[in-house]
């Protein structure tokens, strides 16, 4: 038995767990039209490596990773691709983002799937395939797989997250009832990728079928694989909070749990590495819970992509139900609309009502009672931060850790005055990453400007000095010339422009532009052969994508999140 | 030693210069918005004060004497001036975002009227030498303790929905007066 | 009388002597507050503030010869921060300089003549190009600071506003909703 | 859009004050069981002028009236002001005394939750140092003796500040057991002749020892109910026990004992309602202990040595005036932070 620890504060919301846990998972009917974002993993988003019109196979890739921290996207059914363009996507801003269009063909035709006997493997090749099979951590951050792999110091503890501390959410409860054989086989992929030897399993007290499934597989397996059964308190799923209850090992803020000698992953994570390596196939399905204000609440295993509609549809959403939320009560978001696309991150929706979820009474002031503080998980003082970011005070909200928040909204749901605590500091993190881009740009252009400066310091050097040899060259020639007594002109110089005659030349283009506008349309382009204008556009895409490439690069400096275990 | 314990506790708590003589409230108004700028000024004016009332006491007494009593203000002045307008040439070298910070307050702490007025204290009092430091020391840590005090709540203030007529150096008097009705309480404590 | 008299002096002879040594032993060279003035400036060095750049702003602020109210880049946010450093009252901007939504620039291509009168122009060397070459916005390094929009003879240039994307979105301030109920 | 989470636990804010009264409410009982029903009169004229001013206030700065109404806690303000003064005082001293503890002490600085100093206690020191001759007519327990008024005088006497001829104020009212103490120490007599007088019951003042109890009673269900935190009665009453048991045992003769310090006065009151208010106390453990123990200690101080006879108040607002450095100071280390340099 292995003892286990305690964190600080938590809280014990009603679970509503069993609602959907009375049915098996079904797989979700293959809808019509799926729509595929090429940002479903933290990082860089992956670039579309399909033209509209192609037809793709099952499993074909149609994103490939951009950068170190990115991953793969992939068909999730055969069919069309119909569109590459901007659809909404489910995010709290309700902005758009890169999506493929996939009109199915209705026939599953899977593409090449490339089976790997694991225990060959070196850590290396594993992480390489993993990652092309857009293998990312399924229990909520998306933090793509292999990168975990990859670690620097020894790992001795591989901790397995079973917890599942959202309320609602059922998704990897059913996982690892149903298919406890396959999770394993996925974790013991990745303990001989991590090369450790401890695997502890971490599941909530409030799963006992789970446990029981997980354990009987693990004695099945026969691997040194130890199930144990953490204490229900949320949010004990939180990745540092399950390491920190297993092994009693706190990982330092700002660290990777492998700076301490562990590494954590999601069962559904486990369960779909398994896929990709003992099956071939990439991560192009999920299970996810549809729960909350329905008739069936249940669990789906459903493609990416398929539109959170259908799966609504299947369960039957009650009359009153208004809005949904992918994601758990306490963590999740609420969709822009029902019909925005299933990503690898949605372990569940939850259609919501009035009644269901009231709308919080007005926020009043805070009252400094620090219920917050004795319920927040990482022992911050909510009811200070929530004091900096109202007014503003973004650095004494940062002296006082704010960074280190996992918004599990713990203190928000036990504030006596609703005060929508997780919200200040979503906007506070956001505020000053938004400022620390400001200041490193400013750096930045300082540089190049101070750069700019000095060269053309050293440029009018340069020119002064080129203007001294000149004139010494020329006194010599005359002093030559008159000594010779011949009369050669003194060639011109083509680099040595006057100010006017550049003065002339710039009006001159000036006014061939003027006449240009006046006589033709603005298109210079207008009376060019076919293979020019070709080869033009081509000249265009490039240059859009160097735009797109630059507005993009440092617009997403968000460090990497760990929270909800992945 | 007991005499000298009770001046300190007189002079920084139950005689407080700024809370119960109502002196120095220019630079516990004026620098009070940050704590860490309070601090600093604090330290000042207690390495002023104490310079202050300990040369003072040696001009009065050896320079001066009852004879010229006359121009005991007048030369009081003249130290007090050299000594900040020394402590201002040190804070410009050792710390020139302090010395930016406390600004106009720096040389004003020459006409901080808790920095002449504890001298003439002193003299009136007919403190000795020692007792004479005791006093402007005691004095400038009551003032650095309430002036941090106060910059603390100022702080604090700062996120308060304080109505708009009240914001700023309104709420601060309003402050330093419940301030000082609490100081009050230790009315009694120290003959 | 005389005594006093004499008195004062010997004083402020004394007194004196102290404080000029003082201010020998303790002369300060240079002055570092302007490094960090320019640390808050934006840096867009788009000379609105009537400063060839934001370091020479900086100089004049921390000479007291210039207002902390210039610089509209820096927005109001700026200005506090100017006012905090500083230990001086907020002061809001005047009519004639306030700040913009950001934006960048863009070169219209199919007008543009190449004259590299904008790559003069560029304070941060944000544009790339060559004579009678097309020129184009490094958009990652402009700064908006629409120095270049003048100078074109073409007027090619437009400055647009930098749009909201999910990379750069940010989280809103909570509305305090206590109103509705009363 | 709302931002999660979509779930919340409901203890509001005025049922924690509702709770904070409940928990007053024996300890006004034993007040009327021994002082009369005076008291109740005073505590209806404070509440009415808290939310009189508390409505106007909020009238005033354009803010909602009924969220901040009914939330108890200008309810709370008048209630405690009006225990900490002579029920038998004009009508206008508890009103005064409310209106500015609301409108000062509280609004000034932004209503609920933004005040820095406990409003109950500032509208208290105001009136003592404003009002002394005022907040020294105590009414004497019931059965002392005396010649008391029946409820018709006191209404009377509250609202015109006339007695029935013939009749003495000083003659019915007395000082409470803190004050007599203290002048009677003046006056050269020694603690156990002093507590040999009528006034004095078995541990404290006659009558006003089983109010103080009865306030303890009300402050452990608060603490039992989690409604406040154990470290600040803890170490404020600790402190006071501690220093006054030291006092008492090196000179029994000047120095009170430690029980007596505990049941006079606003000692138990204070303890678990006055420094309690969460707005104006720290809000980590080490600086709740470091509270206590600094308001214990002021207490001590000028119970023992100042001008006033009680220090609850004083030390309160002394106290209150240190709570952001004491937070400042004691922030805890985030998870993940422990055993390194803040």
């Amino acid at each position: 038995m292995i003892k286990l620890r305690s964190f600080h504060g938590g809280v014990h919301p009603p679970t509503h767990k069993k609602e959907s846990t009375q049915s098996p998972i079904m797989a979700a009917p293959l809808p019509a039209q799926l729509i595929i974002p090429f940002r479903q993993h933290a990082g860089e988003a992956a670039k579309p490596v399909v033209q509209v019109g192609e037809r793709v196979l099952k499993g074909q890739l149609i994103g490939e990773p951009v950068g170190p921290i990115s991953s793969s996207v992939h068909a999730p059914t055969s069919g069309t691709i119909t569109a590459i363009e901007l659809q909404q996507i489910a995010h709290p801003s309700a902005l758009p983002d890169l999506c493929a269009t996939l009109v199915s063909d209705g026939l599953e035709e899977w593409g090449v799937r490339q089976t790997l006997s694991y225990r060959q493997l070196s850590s290396d090749e594993l992480q390489k395939h993993l990652r092309r099979c857009g293998i990312v951590g399924l229990g909520g951050a998306v933090f793509p797989s292999d990168m975990k792999l990859r670690h620097p110091t020894v790992v001795n503890t591989l901790v397995i997250n079973g917890a599942e501390c959202e309320p609602y959410i059922t998704c990897d409860d059913m996982l690892m009832r149903e298919r406890a054989e396959g999770i394993v086989r996925g974790i013991e992929i990745l303990r001989h990728a991590l090369g450790t030897d401890a695997v502890l399993i971490g599941i909530e007290d409030n799963k006992p079928q789970a446990i029981t499934a997980m354990q009987r597989a693990v004695d099945e397996s026969s691997h040194p694989f130890k199930v144990v059964a953490v204490p229900t308190l949320y949010p004990g799923g939180s990745a540092k909070h399950l390491i920190k209850v297993l092994t009693g090992v706190e990982v330092p803020s700002g660290k990777l749990p492998t700076d301490v000698g562990v590494q954590c992953y999601n069962v559904a994570t486990a369960y779909a590495a398994h896929r990709a390596v003992e099956h071939g196939e990439p991560l192009v399905s999920r299970i996810v819970t549809v729960t909350g204000n329905v008739e069936q609440p249940r669990n789906y295993e459903a493609l990416i992509g398929t539109p959170f509609s259908e799966l609504v549809e299947l369960s039957v959403a009650k009359a009153d139900t208004n809005r949904y939320i992918m994601g758990g009560p306490m963590m999740g978001v609420e969709l822009p609309a029902v019909n925005v696309p299933l990503v690898k991150a949605s372990n569940c929706v939850i259609a919501a009502s009035d009644v269901l979820f009231p709308p919080p009474p007005p926020a009043m002031p805070c009252i400094r009672c620090t219920r917050c503080a004795q319920a927040c998980p990482v022992e911050l003082q909510p009811q200070e931060l929530y004091w900096f970011a109202k007014s503003h005070n973004f650095g004494k909200a940062q002296e006082y850790d704010l960074f280190d928040c996992i918004e599990c909204g713990a203190c928000a749901y036990v504030c006596p005055s609703s005060i929508p605590l997780v919200q200040y500091y979503r906007y506070a993190k956001s505020e000053i990453r938004a400022r620390d881009h400001e200041k490193r740009a400013a750096d930045l252009a300082r540089e190049r400007h101070e750069f700019r400066q000095f060269r053309i310091e050293r440029e009018k050097q340069e020119k002064a000095e080129r203007l001294a040899q000149k004139e010494r060259a020329a006194a010599e020639a005359k002093a030559k010339a008159a000594a010779t007594a011949t009369v050669i002109a003194t060639p011109v110089d083509p680099s040595a422009d006057t100010d006017d005659t550049q003065q002339m030349r710039i009006d001159a283009a000036l006014a061939r532009a003027k006449e240009q506008a006046a006589t033709t349309p603005p298109k210079n382009t207008e009376t060019l052969s076919p293979a020019q204008r070709a080869e033009i556009e081509a000249i265009e895409e490039r240059r859009a994508h160097i735009h797109e490439l630059a507005a993009d690069a440092g617009a997403d400096d968000e460090p990497p999140k760990h929270s909800q275990g992945n | 030693m007991t005499d000298y314990l009770l001046i300190l506790i007189g002079t920084v708590f139950v005689n407080n210069i700024v809370m119960i003589k109502i002196l120095g409230l220019c630079p516990f108004m004026g620098v009070s918005k940050k704590l860490e700028t309070s601090l600093s000024m604090g330290a000042a004016t207690t390495f002023v004060l104490t310079i202050a009332s300990g040369s003072s006491y040696l001009v009065n007494h050896y320079l001066l004497g009852p004879d010229l009593a006359y121009l005991t203000t007048l030369s009081f002045i003249v130290v007090i001036a050299a000594t900040v307008q020394f402590t201002e040439m040190v804070v410009k070298k050792t710390s020139p975002v302090l010395y930016q910070v406390l600004g106009i307050y720096l040389p004003l702490i020459t006409t901080n009227c808790a920095v002449l007025g504890i001298p003439l204290l002193n003299v009136q009092a007919k403190h000795n030498f020692i007792e004479s430091l005791l006093f402007g020391f005691g004095g400038a840590v009551g003032f650095t303790l309430v002036m941090v005090l106060f910059a603390g709540m100022r702080e604090r203030m700062e996120g308060a929905d304080v109505p708009v007529i009240f914001r700023g150096t309104a709420i601060a008097m309003v402050t330093a007066g419940l301030m000082s009705l609490a100081f009050m309480g230790f009315s009694g404590l120290v003959k | 009388m005389i005594t006093a008299l004499w008195i004062m002096i010997a004083l402020a002879a004394l007194l004196g002597m102290i404080l000029g040594y003082a201010s020998i032993r303790f002369r300060v060279e240079g002055n570092p507050l302007a490094e960090k003035i320019d640390a808050v400036l934006p840096q867009t060095q788009c000379g609105q503030c009537g400063y060839p750049g934001c370091k020479p702003y900086a100089d004049a602020i921390a000479k007291g010869e210039a207002d902390i109210n210039l610089c509209p880049p820096g927005g109001e946010e700026g200005i506090h921060k100017l006012a905090e450093l500083l230990g001086v009252e907020f002061k809001p901007f005047g009519e004639d300089a306030q700040p913009k939504p950001k934006a960048v620039a863009f070169i219209d291509e199919q007008i543009c003549i190449g004259c590299t009168l904008c790559i003069q122009a560029c304070p941060v060397d944000a544009i790339a190009g060559a004579a009678k070459q097309m020129h184009t916005i490094i958009t990652s390094e402009c700064t908006g600071c629409e120095l270049c929009v003048p100078p074109c003879p073409v007027d090619c240039i437009s400055m647009l506003p930098i749009e909201e994307k999910l990379t750069n979105w940010k989280w809103r301030y909570p509305v305090f909703e206590l109103r509705q109920t009363s | 859009m709302l931002s999660s989470p979509f779930i919340t636990r409901t203890l509001s804010v005025d049922r924690i004050m509702l709770r904070v009264l409940y928990a007053l409410l024996p300890g006004i009982a034993l007040y009327v069981w021994y002082f009369g029903p005076a008291i109740l009169v005073s505590i209806a004229l404070a509440v009415t002028a808290a939310l009189a001013t508390e409505a106007l206030m909020l009238k005033l700065r354009d803010r909602p009236l009924r969220p901040f109404l009914s939330d108890y806690s200008a309810l709370l303000t008048g209630v405690l002001i009006a225990l900490s003064i002579p029920p038998l005082a004009p009508w206008w001293l508890p009103v005064v005394g409310t209106a500015f503890a609301i409108a000062v002490a509280k609004h000034l600085y932004g209503g609920l939750g933004s005040n820095p100093f406990n409003p109950a206690m500032i509208g208290y020191a105001v009136l003592i140092i404003s009002f002394p001759h005022e907040m020294t007519h105590w009414l004497s327990p019931q059965d002392m003796g005396h010649s008391a008024l029946s409820l018709g005088q006191q209404l009377h006497y509250i609202f015109t500040s006339t007695l029935p001829a013939g009749m003495q104020l000083d003659a019915l009212t007395m000082s409470t057991p803190l004050d007599t103490l203290k002048t009677q120490l003046h006056l050269g007599m020694t603690v156990s002749d002093i507590r040999d007088l009528p006034i004095y019951g078995r541990l404290a003042g006659k009558g006003s020892e089983m109010v103080a109890a009865g306030f303890a009673l009300g402050g452990i269900y608060l603490l039992i109910a989690r409604i406040i935190p154990w470290q600040l009665p803890l170490a404020f009453l600790g402190t006071l026990f501690a220093l006054s048991g030291v006092f008492n045992l090196i000179d029994p003769a000047h120095y009170a004992p430690p029980l007596f310090h505990w049941f006079s006065g606003a000692a138990m009151i204070g303890a678990f309602f006055i420094l309690t208010d969460p707005i104006t106390s720290p809000t980590t453990a080490k600086g709740r202990i470091l509270f206590g123990m600094g308001a214990g200690l002021l207490t001590f101080l000028i119970r023992a040595y100042g001008g006033f006879p009680d220090g609850v108040a004083f030390a309160t607002i002394l106290m209150n005036m240190c709570v952001p450095l004491i937070d400042a100071w004691t922030q805890p280390k985030v998870f993940g932070k422990k055993g390194s340099k803040r």
